[in-house]
């Protein structure tokens, strides 16, 4: 099965129109990020000595091509000047290259002090964003022109952050913190990927990068976390089911993905992996969610990770009461 | 001529009376015996005092030496072609650089580990 | 270089049981022995590297957990290590011996020394399953759950679960687990435990153990191997097949035995020596 | 010289003796060499099977030939795992090492031609062992086997590991027997100095095979016994130490990929200097440059680790390290140009292949400058630049040596000619499918599209109250280009499977020297006799083609008197 829709037509299409930037590059979301004239050397070094060793080679092929009766000429067999020299120049340009790498990482490795700090969990396969009020998203907003740093940690395995157009990438390993920090210059909405492969959906763990300007921001965060105070928390559970990537594994319809389909459960009695049983309530619920590897449904394998930390009491409340309207 | 040193030249003759290996004394066999064993009882007596931070260099010190004497007498690269000798240190020099350098990045990014874990306690 | 140095075909086969038998791709003695020993030189240095992962492993945990160390030391025998030190080490003077032997076309005392050495590992080995079983009884070993869960009928009854990735045990073996390092930890002075020291203990032994059962029982599976051909050529020795130029095997058999012991006298002190 | 006369050879080591079992118990390394030649093929085919899947995969997005991630990570771990473990690594060594290095020494066998056989049947039973994972529906950790996911996923990985352990014996066993072969086995009148380079070229294999391959062996019993019995070693779960994985992976993998590049370049000195007929430039500075990168590659495994949680201060040593990798690379590029210098250069299709390795090579070394250097490597790493970078080493670098041995030794090997112009024109399509695969990909890469992706425009939030991201339809046209370079580059690589296994049937008999190569093993017939040599032959210099002319009638070069 082609899917089509994913085409373009030709000319819809100028090349690179889309996500703009150089034929190298996407656009860049800071200043003058560190990252792109280190980029640019190394491409200018490769570039000469491509068509310099690729254009020594032809030009030897075409002028000392064998022809009948004519012998290669004598040459000596060793330099030790020449070896020195093609030596010590490429050593030379690569210690170059190293130091501007080096100097470009050290920018990018040291947070300058007053970083907006956020706190970013990685698991199977989704993002959560933690802002310093407590309130949680799937998405990173931050403020335009400020410093900020992502304190990362992940719940099962390793992922990885990746925002192209900030020039940042760190992992997220289980059992530690990791960190990387950047100030984005230009309001808009960027990608935001997981580059270390984590499993199934390692390809969907995607999220969005919107840049604010500060008082944007300050008003999406008040207003991001409304919707559990002013909807029905049924309502609110729905939303929350999105956003903490329930749906990946967890139909409403019926039908069975990695984890069984949540459609009617509420009230029913289901068999475990160890031979017991357990009447699905709001405990079980509760617990299914903060310690999913204590009881295992059979069939199933334990692949769940706990979302301990990353919602919180109401917010499990809500998803229980939309779990309840699922029939 | 430019014949490098190996353990064997190149088809060399094969007369019977190349001596294929030397053979060690008895007497050096025992006494090397007798030092390994005394060793073994030093670093144990040795491991029921607190040295502090010097309780690993000297158990690993006595292994050393301890190891040296078999390597050189028991196993023969004493007596032996010293290129054996060579790669067997250049084993060791490896096993060091792979030790070292693991270490020395462990050692530095533990604090994030200890973070880590003392916010999720 | 000429046809004429290589020996006529006759004597290449034995018949003459004091020279090795020179296989056809070789010149002389001397180049297959030397070939020889180099192999076995250069296999020697495979090994010091595969164990230079265990020693990294241990190097990494010691640095960045040293109280690790300090728990589980309290839970080895150090007598009993000392003294499979010794065995290794005079079986290593065996080993030593009978190579000489060989080379002096000594019989008897090369099955002899070769017994003997077989011997020492057989003891080692059983002082070594003795460590063991007393750690089994005290659910000690890594993944022992699981291993029992291989070995019992539950893994066929399609209705128990494997257990889960645990060093604890479940159930009822779990209370006589803790009660067990409790003890133990009090015996060395450590009385009053918290239950989250405890907990902290407990992850710590867990750690430990895997080490020790990692690092000895790799060891062990050399000593066996090791066994293995010390048998094989004590078979040799008997039908008469090494001569004064014809001990190659033993010799490198016997280096393979010595880097065994080398191993172990780094292991030693190691696990039981350091606090 | 002899004293004895040469008896005449009546039979050729592929017919004395006859019979299926004494091929399957040969010590003859000739044999073990061939028969590693096929199934090393064997492996190409079964990892390009994959490789074709993977490519038509992420023509477009969403699933075309799979449905789903679960089913692409298998894809693409199996078709690392097979080309990596079953292919590169013995590709050079096993086969065409085997086959030509005793020869090369004048010499009747490799010192233990029993080891020998082991390390075959060893390959054989890693094989089953990989085809075992596949009957079990695949593994899905990629080729990397990076803990703590190897550890949860569900997938045959323990059998996956011990297959690779045996594979690590089998290049072990490889390793340990060149080292001592070379060490103990040169002929009279060849010193360190007068070997061909293919030589020291394996014995710089032969090095690392011995200190980095044990270090893989541990790791995977390691990470085998982490997941049976739950030893707390890499999983953080178990209070392990997930980076500790990293470093003893690549501690191995990336020395590994010397062990990859080495013999390849061996292979490179020796077709430069035997189609251009000049003396091999700077052969000192050739040789010790295998060493050299056999020790530094050594120093600088922790550049897969630079955004992995490795400290700063241990990634500014790796870095700086790696850098140093690229001046023995640099010394042996400059050094074949200068052989070809002056020359009378004549483009047989392994001559074609080698001039591929270099361009291709070339663009595969200099793009490893971007992923040492810190700043730019945390942009590129993990992306389709990555993927790019080492299809240019491995697939560019080792397998166009690869296909330049084939061509090279195959009179030798079978006794038979092919055609050469089929031989050039599949050099041209490979080189041309070659560039399209993966050129784009370096841009694409760079761009913002991440590796082991199964689906790449999908990049739009399920949930319609969020801002929605737009799909990156550029990729779409990268990726179609890179699909239909990945056909052309196959169709090219079938056109070389067609041309030699063709040869077989009815190709013309191949003389014993027919490119007027020096090296000892032209000197013996072609196929070779059982002993190689009916008496040993004398060492010259392996690169001096002065006394070597063409004879028109017998058409192949015979020695001047
Ligand atoms: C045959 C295999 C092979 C070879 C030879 C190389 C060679 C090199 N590789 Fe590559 N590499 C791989 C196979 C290989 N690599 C693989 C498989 C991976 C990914 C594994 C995975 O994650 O799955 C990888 C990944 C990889 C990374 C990690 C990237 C990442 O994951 O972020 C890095 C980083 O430094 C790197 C660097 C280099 C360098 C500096 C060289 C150097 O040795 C190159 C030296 C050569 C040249 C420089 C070109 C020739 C010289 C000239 C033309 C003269 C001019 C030169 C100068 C001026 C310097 N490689
Ligand atoms: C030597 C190693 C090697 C080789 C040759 C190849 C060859 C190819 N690879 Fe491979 N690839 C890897 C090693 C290799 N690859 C590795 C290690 C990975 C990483 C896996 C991971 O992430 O874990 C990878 C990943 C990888 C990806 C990225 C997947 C992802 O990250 O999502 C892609 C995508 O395009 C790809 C494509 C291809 C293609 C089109 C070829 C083509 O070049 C194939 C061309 C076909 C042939 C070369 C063989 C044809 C043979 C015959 C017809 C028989 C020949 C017979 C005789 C010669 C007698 N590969
Ligand atoms: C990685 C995939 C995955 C994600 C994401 C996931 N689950 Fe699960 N879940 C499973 C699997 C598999 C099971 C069955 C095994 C078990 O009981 O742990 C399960 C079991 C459950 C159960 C018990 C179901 C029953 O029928 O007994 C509930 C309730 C549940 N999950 C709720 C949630 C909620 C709420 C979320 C989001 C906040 C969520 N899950 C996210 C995989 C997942
Ligand atoms: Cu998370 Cu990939
Ligand atoms: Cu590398």
């Amino acid at each position: 099965m082609i899917d089509l829709d994913g085409l373009y037509s030709l000319a819809e299409l100028p090349l690179l129109a889309q996500t703009g930037g150089s034929f190298w590059l996407p656009d860049a979301a800071t200043k003058d990020p560190a990252m792109d004239p280190v980029f640019y050397l190394i491409l200018a070094v490769c570039a000469l000595f491509f068509f310099l060793v690729v254009g020594l080679m032809g030009l030897f092929v075409v002028r000392y091509a064998r022809r009948p009766g004519v012998k290669p000429q004598k040459t000596t067999t060793h330099h030790t000047l020449l070896e020195i020299v093609w030596s010590v120049i490429p050593l030379i340009i690569v210690g170059v290259i190293f130091y501007q790498g080096f100097a470009a990482y050290m920018e990018m490795q040291n947070a300058p002090s007053g970083c907006y700090e956020i706190r970013v969990t990685g698991r199977q396969w989704q993002w959560v964003f933690t802002y310093p009020n407590g309130y949680s998203d799937d998405n990173l907003h931050v403020p335009v022109d400020l410093p900020v740093k992502l304190t990362m940690t992940s719940t099962d395995v390793i992922h990885s952050l990746w925002i192209p157009a900030l020039r940042v990438k760190m992992d997220l390993v289980p059992g530690r913190y990791t960190s990387v920090w950047f100030r984005a210059d230009k309001e808009g909405t960027y990608r935001l990927l997981c580059t270390e492969y984590c499993g199934d959906e390692h390809s969907n763990m995607l999220a969005a990068v919107v840049v604010h300007s500060a008082e944007d921001f300050q008003e999406w965060l008040k207003g991001a976390a409304d919707y559990l105070t002013t909807l029905p928390p049924a309502e609110a559970g729905k939303i929350l089911y999105q956003r903490r990537g329930c749906f990946q594994c967890h139909s409403t319809d019926g039908t069975a993905g990695t984890g069984p389909s949540l459609l009617g459960i509420y009230g029913r009695t289901h068999t475990l992996a160890d031979g017991g049983t357990v009447v699905v309530d709001d405990n079980y619920i509760r617990q299914s969610i903060l310690e999913p590897q204590a009881k295992i449904l059979a069939g199933y394998q334990p692949v769940m990770s706990t979302y301990q930390g990353l919602v919180t009491d109401d917010e499990i409340t809500t998803l229980i009461e939309f779990i309840k309207t699922l029939k | 001529m430019d014949h490098t040193k190996t353990p064997s030249a190149p088809n060399s003759a094969s007369q019977a009376d190349v001596p294929l290996a030397h053979v060690v004394e008895l007497r050096i066999l025992l006494t090397v015996f007798a030092a390994l064993i005394m060793l073994t009882a030093i670093t144990v007596a040795v491991s029921y005092f607190d040295f502090g931070a010097f309780n690993l260099s000297v158990a690993l010190g006595v292994a050393t030496i301890k190891a040296t004497l078999v390597a050189l007498y028991f196993m023969h690269l004493r007596y032996d072609n010293a290129f054996y000798a060579t790669i067997f240190v250049i084993a060791v020099g490896f096993l060091g650089l792979f030790l070292g350098i693991t270490m020395l990045d462990a050692v530095e990014y533990y604090p994030d580990v200890q973070t880590w874990q003392q916010s999720t306690r | 270089m000429t046809q004429s140095q290589e020996p006529p075909p006759a004597p290449r086969d034995g018949g003459n049981h004091d020279a090795a038998p020179l296989a056809h791709h070789f010149d002389s003695l001397k180049q297959q022995y030397d070939s020889a020993k180099l192999g076995m030189w250069v296999f020697l240095i495979t090994e010091v590297l595969f164990f230079s992962g265990l020693f990294c492993w241990y190097a990494v945990f010691r640095a960045n957990h040293p109280d690790v160390f300090v728990d589980g030391h309290h839970f080895l025998e150090t007598p009993l290590g000392a003294f499979n030190t010794a065995v290794l080490i005079f079986s290593s003077l065996t080993m030593a011996l009978a190579v000489r032997s060989a080379q002096l076309g000594r019989r008897a005392p090369l099955i002899g020394l070769l017994s003997v050495t077989l011997l020492c590992g057989l003891v080692f080995l059983g002082v070594k399953t003795a460590e063991y079983r007393q750690k089994w009884h005290h659910r000690l070993v890594p993944g022992q759950a699981r291993i029992e869960y291989f070995f019992s009928a539950k893994r066929t009854d399609g209705v128990s679960a494997p257990p889960a990735k645990e060093f604890l045990p479940e159930g009822e073996g779990q209370a006589q687990y803790r009660q067990y390092v409790r003890q133990h930890l009090a015996h060395a002075g450590e009385e009053i435990l918290t239950e989250e020291q405890l907990q902290g203990r407990i992850a710590n032994l867990r750690s430990f153990m895997g080490i020790y059962f990692t690092l000895t029982g790799l060891h062990a599976l050399h000593v066996i191997i090791g066994m293995g051909v010390i048998f094989w050529i004590l078979v040799g020795a008997i039908r008469g097949r090494f001569g004064p130029r014809r001990f190659t095997a033993v010799d490198l058999v016997g280096l393979y035995w010595h880097l065994v012991d080398l191993i172990w006298i780094y292991l030693f002190p190691l696990l039981y020596l350091i606090h | 010289m002899a004293t004895t006369q040469v008896e005449p050879v009546p039979d050729s080591y592929l017919t004395d003796p006859r019979g299926l079992r004494s091929w399957l118990v040969t010590r003859d390394h000739k044999r073990i060499g061939l028969m590693f030649l096929v199934l090393i093929s064997a492996s190409l085919a079964l990892g390009a099977v994959f490789a074709l899947l993977i490519r038509t995969e992420l023509t477009l997005p969403g699933g075309q030939v799979v449905s789903t991630g679960a089913a692409y990570n298998r894809l693409f771990t199996l078709h690392g795992a097979v080309m990596i473990f079953l292919f590169v690594i013995p590709a050079i060594p096993s086969s065409f090492g085997n086959f030509v290095l005793p020869i090369m020494l004048g010499a009747k066998d490799v010192a233990f031609p029993r080891l020998n056989l082991a390390s075959l049947y060893l390959y054989v039973v890693g094989m089953v062992f990989f085809l075992l994972v596949l009957l079990l529906g695949g593994i899905d950790t990629g080729w990397t086997f990076y803990p703590p996911y190897s550890t949860s996923t569900a997938t045959p990985v323990v059998l996956a590991v011990v297959g690779a352990f045996i594979l690590g014996f089998s290049s072990i066993f490889t390793g340990i027997n060149f080292l001592v072969t070379i060490h103990t086995m040169r002929p009279p009148g060849m010193g360190w100095f007068r070997m061909p380079l293919f030589l020291w070229s394996l014995y710089g294999t032969a090095v690392i095979q011995v200190l980095a391959t044990p270090v893989l062996a541990i790791t995977l019993l390691l990470l085998a016994v982490e997941r049976v019995l739950g030893i707390g070693i890499f999983d953080d779960k178990l209070g392990g130490d997930p980076i500790l994985f990293q470093h003893f992976f690549w501690f191995y993998s990336h020395p590994a990929v010397y062990i990859m590049i080495l013999p390849a370049m061996g292979i490179i000195s020796e077709v430069i200097s035997v189609f251009s007929r000049k003396h091999i430039f700077g052969y000192d500075f050739i040789a010790y440059s295998s060493i050299a990168i056999a020790l530094l590659g050594f120093l600088v495994w922790g550049h897969h680790m630079f955004v992995s949680g490795q400290s700063p201060l241990v990634a500014m040593i790796f870095s700086a390290l790696t850098f140093t990798v690229a001046i023995p690379s640099a010394i042996k590029v400059f050094n074949w140009l200068a052989t070809m210098y002056k020359g009378s250069i004549e483009l047989t299709p392994a001559m074609c292949f080698a001039l591929n390795f270099i361009f291709l090579f070339g663009i595969g070394g200099l793009t490893g400058l971007f992923l040492g250097a810190l700043a730019t490597d945390l942009h590129v790493h993990d992306t389709a630049f990555v993927v790019a970078h080492f299809h240019y080493t491995m697939a560019g670098g080792v397998l166009m040596a690869f296909l330049a041995g084939l061509f090279y030794w195959w009179p030798k090997i079978t006794g038979r000619m092919y055609r050469v112009g089929w031989g050039q024109l599949a050099a041209l399509v490979v080189l041309i499918g070659f560039n399209l695969t993966y050129f784009p990909q370096f841009i694409i890469g760079a761009r913002g599209m991440p590796r082991r992706f199964f689906d790449y425009t999908q990049l739009v939030q399920p949930d319609p109250d969020f801002p929605m991201l737009k799909p990156h339809p550029e990729f779409v046209y990268y990726q179609i280009i890179s699909t239909v370079g990945g056909f052309l580059f196959v169709g090219g690589l079938v056109l070389v499977a067609i041309n030699l296994i063709g040869s077989c049937f009815g190709g013309r008999k191949a003389p014993a020297n027919p490119w007027g190569a020096a090296t000892l093993e032209w000197q013996c017939d072609s196929p070779p006799p059982r002993e190689n040599f009916a008496s040993a032959p004398e060492a010259g210099d392996c690169y001096d083609y002065d006394d070597l002319e063409y004879d028109e009638q017998a058409q192949e070069y015979v020695k001047l008197p």
